[in-house]
């Protein structure tokens, strides 16, 4: 087995990524596995990089670690004590769980490795920042579009959700 | 054909009114105008764009060439391009004298619609009964009959037909008399009965026609265009349908379509409910124009486009011209309304028209369309005068009155006078109408145009019987007050007279303007008869 | 250049997705579930991008995690938005506990 | 021919005078008087007799054959049909024009007096005026149609005239009759309009149905064309026949005739000149002037004529026997009219125009001022016309006994006065004809008889009037007339005899009489009508038989009725009582007229009405409640059985349902678990399919 540089990285990485995402989905502990989260959301960025995306590792890191990371720990502190944290992530039907991640892993390992993928040779590394730039603005305007629409929807949409309903609380207070 | 908007301002100044009138009904809440201030308004509006209009038909005859057999002032856009229909308004000999008509007796009609000389304590008098939508509504109406005459293009023709069944369903429907819903749904079923079989006929004549192009030089499979329609179509040729040949079952159809109008016997017992309910200024138009678009109708598009199937079906029609004249004619004598007996007696007149243009002769059909015109200014005057005793004495019973020459001899002059009229006493209009229509007929209808000029004893005989009871004799000590005409009424009925008298003796002015163009009509149906 | 193939990364995505479903199923907490969302939007991102890179493809797998990522990013904004509203009316943000939905 | 341009004022000035007094006659009434009235309404038509007569002296400075003319304008001009409206007058329409305008005026002068004092004395000169104009329209017409107006328009005033006083029903009812008896007869006249138009010769052609030229009804240009009729049939008669019998049917319409005499004697309740003018002077006699002016198509056609003189004769006979026995002084004369008018027919219908229109003239003149004498009488009696209650009048109004006695002697033929030569030319002319599809005497026989009851019953009404005492108890008493009544009776009288230089038979004088000569080139065709042959001693018996019948009647009648003393008519009366009430009540005619004719129509009238109301519109409504009877069963289907059937469903869609829905748990755990589960299922179905097709 001749292992070059980039495949130990992937290996590394892969192993990485797993790991943290299973603390993040086992652990009991909420805030840590919030920061779990953050080992495998790297990961992802590098493994992005490793498949020639460059654009699309830095975007990672910079909304899931940046924006999405944030937010998870601004809604664990936000609805929940730190003290309480110890026991703030418990698991019910775990059984349950394993059978249906094991039964659902038999049958997607299996596809994922014989299925005779279509493929036409590796890409190659270069700068894809302009491309999708050119590419957003052209043949991808109109989902851009709609997904700024989108977000705008979004953007009102979790004010109005989250906003403090002073009087509702007053009724309620009544 | 030098291009001319001037039918398409005659056709929608009164749109154009009706459009003001709801202007200020919608800004009412911003203007704030009072109800009183409303109604005058409204009136004003009508008054004007109706008078507007009547000028422009006056310049427009003016300026109408008695010697061209062709179209003239001619409006040719296209308009639905999808379906080949297009905006073709147009006039010629026949279409011009009833423009005329339609112009004249329209301002006559809101001319009586304004509440002069009503007593105030009326307030239920349908011209102080939510006089902008009436005004509005009448507006349209105009329009509507103006737009009839003047289309050329079938399709524009059926829009218009159809639109004028809206107002008038209106307006005898909310202003008219006791069992005006009766009668107003009575006459829209009617009419639309008949618009749908002439509907189906229009299709069916489009889709048989030949390609052809628009005015804009586009080529088109088929075409709606009534002129096209009649010189380059030859539908005597276009097999069969249903097993009938083709332009019979289509004649049938549209035929049928237009006989509710005019109306024929047996599809006229909508006219007589109608014009009891309506009011007196619906009643005006109803008489005097719309009736004529039956006629108009089977001569313009019938005679036009179907010669053969005409030919084939004319002595049905002349078979029922003549029951038309006799049976209404008796009809009249045994009723007891005035303007029931009126209305019959219309019934009776519109059969002149349908027995002589079945003849083809050339003083048959001339006589046939200036029938139209005499009776489209006799027979207003008849229902005016009924409205003007119906204000005074709030019934039209005819044995009801009795001696009312004494107390209204101005009136009474003014009755007999339009009795006459529409009896055909010689010297009157309607005399050379009549002689017109007889002397056509008879070469080809010898023994129907005999029993028809029987009809002319029956329509003496009840006309008399009417002046008897109700003018003469001891007067009915219950009128003993009732006052006589006022200006507005004179306003309406002495334009009447006038020219009730004067194209007695001086017809020519009518029949040149439609000589020239009904001698034309007339070949393709002599060819068609094989003579 | 490197070995790895198409098959590694697709059994890398697969095993996320695997753990973001079971993470789904199992926690109680109404942010574990968020994160096991944004797990399994992270998995089928890696396959998309993976997919792209070995068709030669230059950008088009990119273009569409982008379009992923906004909306993992506007869903867990709005998540949160709910999981606050969630908070403030029932006190608990624990799934067991909500279920007003029920039939 | 030749133009005179103001010929159209003849029957202009009257038409003014209609409309003036018509339209505000009633205010200048009540501000000036009548006497403004009169300025207009009896000056105008005397302005038209002046006119007349001028036009007379230009006509008889003109050759032969030449006549007047005036054409205003054309009147309709369609395809080939072109009627002009035009005057014309030759010698015949002179004559009437004449006739027409002198009685006329003389009877509006009569008016002056008669109407004094009437309320509406402005409109019944208006009536009057607009009565001349149409007479004189009818006269002078060049054509056919315009004819007709006038033919018309004097139906219209006889009718508006009769029922002058129309607060009396029965005057309205009177003049109604008139005008629908008329138009009986308008209707036959205009058939024969028709016929003539297409006997005229009229056929198909590529541009449509049309006469051979211009065809314009002129009476200078018809002659010919008729003549070219030849034997084209309609309906299997003979065209030319088919049209003098139509034409004779608005003759009987328009001069009494049987079966279409029935109106006059009820006009008789007009105002007196009215019945003076138009019910025996001129209206009345526009029949005969008709068929006069259309003699040229009477002509060709032998069974017209004799239809038309034995309707005639026996009209004269029949009318003449109900004359005898009536007692309303204005019923006899308006029966005599009848009378008369049945000789002119007899006359036209030999083929002796010129001695029918020679009688039409002098019956024109003493039937007028017999009816005026009348008139005069019933003024004297208050209004009484029930010549029983009068007598002895002779005394106090000696002008009218003496003007009715000459015109009495003129209408019984007494051989100094104008009607003894009109008659008598007309009898011989009967009895000599050769033209008839019946032996002369037939006609001459019936006409001698009436002559003989004319004379009879005409001096009767004057022995009853006027001899005799005078009836007691009025409030004052009966006296002479003013100088405008009386003085029209004198011209009148006059007239009636000094006519008859203008008709001195051959027979005495050598020579044609003037008025034939005179109205010869009218009736230029029909100058060769074959005759019996019979010799001027024939003709000499003939005069004597008729005056000796005249003789016969006024003796019987002076026997019986002078100085109201003589018993016997009563017992007669009594002795007879059944045949006296049938023909005292005009043998029931009018009675079987209404039970026949009247009533059918009126019962025609009520079918037809019950018809349109019942059955179509029962039709029309029927439609309408089947519609709706069908749209409630429709209605009941779709509620009861598709609505139900949708229920049915919805209900079992509950049912499912409240089963169901235990599965929503509300718990989000167990939805994702479902979800998996799904999803698992799907993977390992495809797997199993793709392993089962692969």
């Amino acid at each position: 087995m001749n292992l070059s540089v980039p495949d130990l990285v992937f290996y590394g990485v892969a192993l990485i990524t797993l790991v943290s995402a299973v603390y993040a989905v086992f652990s009991r502990n909420i805030i840590r596995a919030v920061f779990a989260l953050l080992g495998t959301f790297f990961g992802m960025a590098v493994l992005y990089g490793l498949l020639a995306a460059d654009f699309v590792a830095v975007i990672q890191v910079l909304i899931y670690v940046g924006g999405i990371l944030v937010l998870l720990l601004f809604a664990v502190m936000l609805t929940g004590n730190i003290e309480t944290a110890q026991s703030s992530n418990r698991s019910s039907g775990l059984w349950l769980g394993a059978v249906a991640g094991m039964v659902l892993l038999a049958l997607l390992l299996p596809l994922a490795l014989k299925t005779p993928w279509q493929q036409s040779g590796a890409g190659e590394y270069t700068q894809t920042t302009a491309s999708i730039g050119t590419a957003l603005l052209s043949s991808a305007l109109l989902p851009f579009e709609v997904i700024s629409i989108v977000l705008l929807g979004v953007i009102i949409g979790a004010v109005v959700i989250a906003r403090h309903r002073r009087a509702a609380d007053m009724e309620a207070g009544k | 054909m030098p291009e001319s908007t001037l039918l398409s301002w005659i056709t929608f100044v009164p749109s154009i009114g009706m459009g003001i009138i709801g202007l200020f009904l919608i800004l009412n809440p911003l203007l704030k105008i009072g109800k009183n201030a409303m109604d005058q308004l409204s009136r004003v509006i009508a008054v004007s764009c109706s008078a507007v209009s009547l000028v422009l038909v006056v310049f427009l005859w003016l300026n109408f060439d008695q010697d061209n057999t062709g179209i003239q002032f001619v409006h040719h856009l296209v308009w639905i391009r999808a379906f080949n229909i297009e905006y073709f308004m147009g006039i010629d000999g026949l279409s011009i004298i009833l423009v005329m008509l339609t112009g004249l007796v329209s301002f006559i009609a809101i001319i009586a619609s304004l509440p002069w000389g009503i007593s105030k304590d009326d307030t239920h008098h349908f011209s102080r009964k939510s006089v902008p939508g009436y005004m509005a509504l009448i507006l349209l109406l105009e329009s509507s009959m103006f737009g009839v005459f003047c289309s050329l293009d079938f399709f524009l023709f059926y829009v218009f037909w159809e639109l004028m069944l809206l107002p008038m369903y209106f307006l005898i429907g909310i202003w008219g008399g006791p069992r005006r819903e009766y009668a107003a749904i009575k006459f829209f079923l009617y009419t639309l009965a008949g618009s749908v079989l002439m509907l189906l006929g229009m299709i069916a004549l489009y889709f048989a026609s030949n390609p052809t192009t628009l005015v804009d030089g586009t080529p088109c499979s088929h075409t709606f265009n009534l002129i096209k329609l009649a010189t380059e179509n030859d539908f005597s040729t276009a097999g069969t349908l249903l097993g009938i040949a083709f332009p019979r079952i289509v004649f049938v159809g549209l035929f049928i379509g237009f006989a509710v109008k005019i109306p024929m016997f047996p599809l006229h017992t909508w006219l007589p409910d109608a014009h009891v309910e309506a009011p007196t200024p619906v009643s005006v138009i109803l008489a005097g124009i719309l009736l004529k678009m039956g006629i108009y109708g089977i001569l313009r598009i019938n005679f036009g486009i179907l010669p053969g199937a005409t030919v084939w079906a004319s002595s049905t029609m002349a078979m029922f011209g003549m029951i038309n004249i006799v049976y209404a004619a008796f009809v009249c004598m045994a009723q007891k309304d005035l303007k029931k007996l009126i209305a019959y007696s219309s019934i009776s007149h519109m059969g002149f028209c349908l027995l002589a243009m079945s003849s083809f002769t050339t003083q048959g059909i001339t006589g046939a369309v200036y029938q139209m015109w005499t009776h489209g200014i006799i027979s207003p005057a008849l229902f005016l005068i009924a409205g003007v005793i119906y204000d005074r004495a709030h019934h039209r019973e005819i044995e009801g009155f009795g001696g009312l020459a004494k107390q209204m001899p101005e009136y009474s002059a003014m009755v007999g006078l339009a009795f006459m009229a529409s009896l055909g006493l010689p010297g009157l209009c309607g005399f050379i109408s009549e002689a017109l229509c007889f002397v056509g007929a008879f070469p080809i209808f010898t023994a129907l145009t005999v029993i028809s000029a029987f009809g002319v004893i029956i329509t003496a005989a009840y006309y008399l019987w009417t002046i008897q009871r109700m003018f003469f004799g001891p007067l009915n000590e219950k009128y003993k007050n009732l006052l006589d005409m006022n200006w507005r009424e004179r306003l309406c009925l002495y334009p009447l007279a006038a020219l009730i008298v004067f194209l007695g003796f001086y017809p020519m002015p009518i029949l040149d303007l439609i000589n020239k163009t009904l001698h034309q009509m007339i070949q393709p149906l002599a060819r068609a008869a094989g003579l | 250049m490197i070995q790895v193939g198409l098959g590694h990364f697709l059994v890398v995505g697969t095993l996320l997705f695997t753990l973001g479903v079971v993470c789904v199923i199992t926690r109680r907490n109404a942010v574990a579930i968020l994160i096991g969302i944004e797990l399994m939007l992270n998995a089928s991102g890696l396959n998309l991008i993976a997919f792209s890179h070995y068709n030669n493809k230059a950008v088009e797998g990119s273009v569409f995690v982008l379009f992923v990522i906004v909306l993992a990013a506007a869903e867990a904004a709005v998540a949160m938005a709910l999981i606050l509203a969630i908070k403030r009316r029932l006190r608990t943000i624990d799934v067991d506990q909500t279920s007003s939905l029920r039939g | 021919m030749q133009q005179f341009n103001i010929l159209w004022l003849i029957p202009f000035f009257p038409l003014m005078g209609a409309f003036v007094n018509g339209a505000f006659g009633k205010k200048l009434q009540r501000r000036f008087g009548e006497k403004i009235i009169n300025v207009i309404g009896v000056t105008l038509p005397w302005l038209s007799f002046v006119i007349a007569v001028f036009a007379f002296i230009k006509l008889r400075g003109l050759s032969e054959g030449e006549f007047l003319s005036d054409h205003l304008w054309t009147w309709v001009a369609v395809g080939q049909f072109h009627v002009d409206l035009a005057f014309s007058m030759d010698s015949l329409s002179a004559m009437m024009a004449l006739i027409v305008t002198f009685v006329g005026s003389l009877i509006h002068v009569y008016s002056i007096g008669y109407m004094h004092d009437d309320e509406s004395y402005w409109r019944f000169f208006s009536y009057l005026n607009l009565f001349m104009f149409s007479m004189l329209t009818l006269i002078l017409a060049d054509n056919l149609l315009l004819m007709f107006v006038g033919w018309e328009g004097v139906g219209l005033c006889s009718y508006l005239l009769i029922g002058f006083w129309y607060k009396d029903l029965n005057n309205a009812k009177a003049g109604m009759k008139a005008f629908v008896v008329n138009r009986i007869g308008d209707f036959g006249f205009l058939i024969g309009f028709f016929i003539l138009f297409w006997g005229l010769g009229g056929s198909w052609t590529a541009n449509g149905y049309h006469v051979a030229g211009t065809f314009s009804l002129n009476f200078h240009e018809l002659p010919e064309l008729v003549a070219g009729i030849g034997d084209k049939l309609l309906w299997g008669v003979p065209i030319a026949t088919l049209v003098a019998l139509f034409f004779f049917v608005g003759a009987t319409g328009k001069s009494a005739q049987i079966p279409l005499y029935i109106w006059l004697p009820d006009a008789m309740a007009g105002p007196t000149p009215v019945s003076a003018l138009i019910h025996a002077a001129t209206m009345v006699t526009a029949g005969v002037y008709m068929i006069a002016r259309m003699n040229f198509l009477y002509i060709l056609s032998p069974a017209a004529m004799t239809v038309v003189a034995m309707v005639g004769a026996a009209t004269a006979l029949f009318a003449a026997t109900i004359g005898c026995f009536q007692n309303d002084i204005k019923k006899v004369l308006a029966y005599s009219t009848v009378s008369q008018l049945g000789y002119m027919f007899i006359g036209v219908g030999v083929g002796a125009f010129w001695a029918g229109s020679y009688h039409l003239l002098t019956h024109a003149f003493f039937k007028a001022c017999l009816f005026l004498g009348a008139g005069s009488v019933i003024m004297a009696m208050h209004h009484e016309q029930d010549m029983r209650k009068m007598g002895g009048l002779g005394k106090v109004m000696p002008i009218t006994r003496w003007t009715y006695w000459v015109a009495c002697v003129a209408i019984s033929g007494f051989p100094i006065a104008a009607g003894f030569f009109s008659k008598d030319e007309i009898l011989w002319k009967a009895f000599d004809s050769g033209v008839l599809l019946v032996p002369g005497w037939l006609p001459w026989l019936l006409g001698f008889v009436a002559a003989g009851l004319t004379s009879f019953y005409m001096f009767r009404s004057y022995f009853l009037t006027f001899t005799g005492d005078l009836p007691e108890a009025h409030g004052h008493e009966p006296e002479e007339q003013r100088p405008v009544v009386t003085g029209v009776l004198v011209m009148l009288a006059a007239g009636a005899v000094i006519l008859s230089f203008v008709g001195l038979p051959k027979l005495w004088m050598g020579a044609e009489p003037a008025l034939e000569q005179f109205l010869a080139p009218v009736f230029e065709a029909a100058e060769h009508l074959p005759s019996a042959g019979h010799g001027h001693g024939t003709e000499w018996i003939m005069m004597l038989l008729s005056v000796g019948i005249a003789f016969v009647g006024m003796g019987s009648a002076w026997w019986l009725y002078r100085g109201r003393s003589n018993p016997l008519p009563e017992r007669l009366k009594q002795r007879f009582a059944g045949i006296h009430r049938v023909v005292y009540n005009k043998y029931y005619v009018d009675e079987a007229y209404h039970a026949t004719a009247v009533r059918g129509f009126m019962g025609t009238s009520r079918l037809c009405s019950w018809f349109d109301v019942k059955v179509i519109d029962g039709l029309v409504n029927g439609a309408g409640t089947f519609t709706r009877a069908f749209a409630w069963i429709d209605g009941a289907i779709d509620k009861y059985l598709v609505d139900g059937l949708v229920n049915l469903i919805a209900r079992m869609v509950r049912f499912c349902g409240a089963r169901v829905r235990r599965i929503q748990t509300g718990r989000l755990p167990a939805y994702l678990a479902g979800l998996v589960t799904g999803a698992v299922v799907l993977v390992v179905l495809t797997r199993f399919l793709m392993d089962l097709y692969s």
